[in-house]
């Protein structure tokens, strides 16, 4: 475990698979390229072209045999039965119809919205944030329970967030900006024992922990597939039988009426394939990244003065890293580490000039806040790049500090948060 | 970061007049504005000889590359105006010389007020000292 | 025109790519192969796999030129705006978006459900007529204009059906049953006299009649890729700017916020390409499409006595038929016809044992719905298929018929209509 | 069309025993049930010997490949049955043997009830005849 630079010089066997010709890419949480061998098994599944709704002909039944094998390959990754799986388009869709198709049931069978209440915590994806804000909108209640500062839900809140209303409570497993990873057989003890359904976003999660959900009490987890090097747009989500939900799209009843629309059977193919691939590669590509993590970890304290990991760092994911440097600002500093693909929760790297609700959430100090950068390794990084990646690292802190008048004032003792800040 | 045009990058990997001047000195006004929790903070300094004539400029910035690339392009804009030339530069002027993103527009409009800050640290001192001198 | 047999021996260029090894597919209409050009373009176009939402680094500007490229280019095909075009999963999640996102706007404004009127056919695909389902039994007043008997909506009826409560009207341009084409152009001229939006469901439309959006009044039209030789788990909505539209689903805000998830770019970029291709392939396709449809018609009813064609004659594409064949069932005809891939509107044939609706709906007679055949040509249909065809389906009906019970009382000269049926 | 099996394919392909025979013949029955609206129609035709055995049988059926395999079947099995054997035939029976989807039980129902009603057809007639020798 003890990583030293230059005596790590295996390489996982897919590298080479994929061209970066735009840098090194560091944003695995963003996206992952599609493996090349899922490219091949869906470019081959294309001559396989019926509609699985056509029941008339072998085009369709053919469809049909590849969509349930599909199905069953996936099934058997996250441990449940085939019929528990549904297809999507995405882990947004995914959660939308967890979190409004279980509202949804109910308000059919005549309940109040303002008799429904839902929990869900302040640093979830978006698309289950902004469902509850719609939701909200609705009359429904909902209740955001704090995490702590290490990013982990804080099991005693969540506890004191039930009310005798509470239908279901909705919590990302592994987060995509922190890398921290909840503790979600505990949650799902909880609300069993409460009687409460669970709704588990594992896009994050699937290929980098174990998933059994035989071992877990959870009734709806969602998936996407460009998370784990497959397509874009296709996901699933995990439905425990019995579940009432009811759909929110409507049309052909396919997916046992909840997910309305022609199954799109190449993504099919391709989603199952990738999974297989990701949970085989898993515990290889854990133990690899858990040695890359504490090289860059343990280079980059040692080098550099005010940098601080959010998130956990035992309960993490070794994949990712999302680190403050202390008066550098993080658009700056991945402007000068051009070589590789990053991302930052920067206001100034984002659209909306919003910066990071996830990190506010979890009490990052504001100043610190522009100054971070989140750091995924996955399946193609490789040590070589690492150890790059930290030389070059520490060479743009230093050069940006040399121009921070934030720096400055620090090395000559000031305490920024006494100053008065002329802001507009 | 978004996708910058040349100019930004240009100015970002090779910003001239990073430095600082000696803040004692009656002759170098600093401005001083922004704030680390907006995301970007932005120190000038100007020097002036006896014809208020800004001789020397230099800035220290943590921000982004646009307010990095602003501050820059501010310190080569005001290097050889008279304080009132200076006064009236524009933040739209700067964003067009580096034809800014829309939305970087504020590092402009930072970097205008910078200098006016400057200004109006100089002005003051001059006053403090007049003050002295006269008192 | 006059096609006879044998003297049409020219094939179109695309065929002999793709293989068909499981009989001539004759349902073009349920879904089409994806064409290998199409699967080679978004084959090729895994290479650029970055999220276009990244905006941090060049693999997200690089997806997003792609996703950008497409919009254009499918723009082009449909002449509009590429700010008008958002991609969707499919033709199911556009008409979803655009008629829940159309009254959901409204009902965010404060209006009344009540107060909500949307006008509709009863022969539309099922994903217009199950969200209008779902919208009645949220309160909204749905009304099913009549149409004709050959299918036709009945312009006068739709007239008389607006209220001054009528927000929206939803038709389809072709029908995937009948194949007829509505007169889109005129409803959309009297959607805009009255001020009222107009949805257009254009899934059996592209590649088979010209859609110019420029020509006509619409405020919003459904396309699927996977209609038009493109791939599955790919749709597009046209929304007309300034049309007052509220998403359904929720999450990162992409495609102006109207449709959240990460944008599957290479299933842009294929159904770009495929759109391109159904576009400068229509001409020449309809007019090879219109020869074998009158080499069809014109055999099979000198051949055959008792059927009869369900829809208009004149008003539908080329591509499709669908045929009552009278004391034949529809089921048995498709077994018969062990060599094509058919479907039939036979309550046989289907997963729910309801016989169709859409016949049903232009008043085809109850002993009629049974005995109906689809028969959709495509681009791969060769003239060669097509008389072999028409051997093979003489050569059945008659088989049939000499064991149908019903065809020996017809020769004896019973009238059906007045037999007493035994019916359990 | 469902992706049937083997044994439905086959029946429906070669069909035993499709025909008719003459309805005025006495020791003929006429079993005649379903309607077009319905999907399908059924008519069954038993001749029977003195002592009421089944000699011979034809049938001919409106309805999907199911419905005209399990007319065939049917055939099959009443074939040298007694009237008395042939009324315990049972759709269960008829279904197992081509092992038919849930979903098209209902065509095994019809040819049982086509049975049923053949055999019902020929005992009327029988009374009627004896009515008429009788009267
Ligand atoms: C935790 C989490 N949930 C949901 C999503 C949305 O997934 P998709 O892009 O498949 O819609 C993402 C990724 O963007 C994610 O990281
Ligand atoms: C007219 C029409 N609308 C909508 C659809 C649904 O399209 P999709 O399969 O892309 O969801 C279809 C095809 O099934 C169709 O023919």
């Amino acid at each position: 475990m003890n990583l030293k630079k230059g005596n790590n010089t295996d390489t996982p066997d897919r590298n080479g698979r994929v061209e970066f010709e735009q840098g090194i890419y560091l944003d695995y949480s963003a996206t992952t390229p599609c493996d090349p061998d899922v490219v091949k098994e869906m470019f081959d599944s294309y001559k396989v072209f019926g509609n699985p709704h056509s029941i008339t002909h072998a085009y369709g039944w053919d469809a049909t045999a590849l969509v349930e094998e599909s199905r069953t390959k996936f099934a058997n990754v996250i441990n449940c039965s085939p019929r528990e799986v549904i297809f999507t388009s995405g882990a947004t869709e995914s959660n939308n119809i967890a979190i409004q198709g279980v509202i949804r049931s109910r308000l059919d069978n005549g309940v109040a919205p303002k008799d429904i209440h839902i929990i869900t915590t302040k640093i979830e994806h978006k698309a289950t944030l902004e469902t509850c804000l719609a939701m909200e909108s609705m009359g429904i209640r909902v209740q955001y329970v704090p995490v702590q500062n290490n990013g982990i839900v804080d099991l005693k809140a969540l506890e004191k967030a039930f009310t005798d209303k509470t239908l279901l409570v909705s919590i990302g497993w592994v987060n995509s900006e922190l890398g921290v990873v909840q503790p979600i057989k505990a949650i799902g003890e909880m609300c069993e024992a409460k009687g409460v359904l669970l709704h588990v976003d594992a896009a994050q999660a699937l290929g980098r922990i174990k998933i059994d959900l035989s071992d877990i009490n959870v009734d709806l987890m969602s998936f996407s597939a460009h998370k784990f090097y497959g397509p874009k747009g296709i996901g699933a989500l995990y439905v425990k039988k019995r579940t009432k939900i009811s759909p929110i799209v409507f049309g052909g009843k396919q997916e046992k009426g909840l997910r309305s629309g022609t199954i799109p059977l190449q993504l099919c193919v391709g989603l199952a394939k990738a999974a297989e691939l990701a949970e085989n590669l898993r515990s290889d590509e854990y133990e690899r990244m858990t040695k890359m993590q504490k090289y860059i970890v343990d280079n980059l304290t040692k080098e550099l003065a005010d940098i601080y990991i959010n998130g956990d760092l035992k309960d993490r994911i070794p994949h990712n890293l999302n680190i403050s440097f202390g008066y550098v600002e993080g658009e700056a500093l991945m402007m000068k580490l051009k070589g590789y693909a990053l991302s930052s929760a920067s206001a100034c790297s984002s659209t909306t000039l919003q910066p990071s609700y996830v990190l506010e959430a979890i009490g990052v100090d504001e100043d610190l806040i522009h100054t971070s950068l989140r750091i995924v390794l996955g399946r193609y990084t490789t040590y070589e790049n690492v150890y790059n990646f930290v030389d070059d690292v520490i060479k743009a802190v230093n050069e940006l500090r040399e121009m921070s008048p934030l720096w400055d004032m620090k090395k000559s003792g000031v305490d920024l948060k006494q100053v008065k800040w002329h802001t507009h | 970061m978004h996708k910058y045009n040349d100019k930004i990058n240009a100015m970002f990997e090779n910003p001239v007049n990073v430095g600082s001047l000696d803040e004692n000195d009656p002759n170098v006004g600093v401005g001083f504005v922004g704030s680390p929790a907006c995301g970007d903070v932005l120190k000038i300094f100007i020097k002036v000889d006896d014809e208020d004539r800004i001789v020397d400029v230099k800035f220290k910035t943590f921000g982004c590359g646009s307010a990095i690339a602003s501050s820059a392009v501010l310190t080569q804009k005001v290097m050889g105006l008279t304080l009132d030339e200076a006064k009236k530069i524009t933040n739209k002027e700067i964003a067009d010389e580096l034809a800014l993103p829309p939305i970087k527009t504020h590092c402009s409009v930072l970097a205008e007020e910078a200098i006016l800050d400057a200004i109006y640290d100089l002005l003051k001192k001059r006053k403090v000292c007049k003050v002295d001198q006269t008192g």
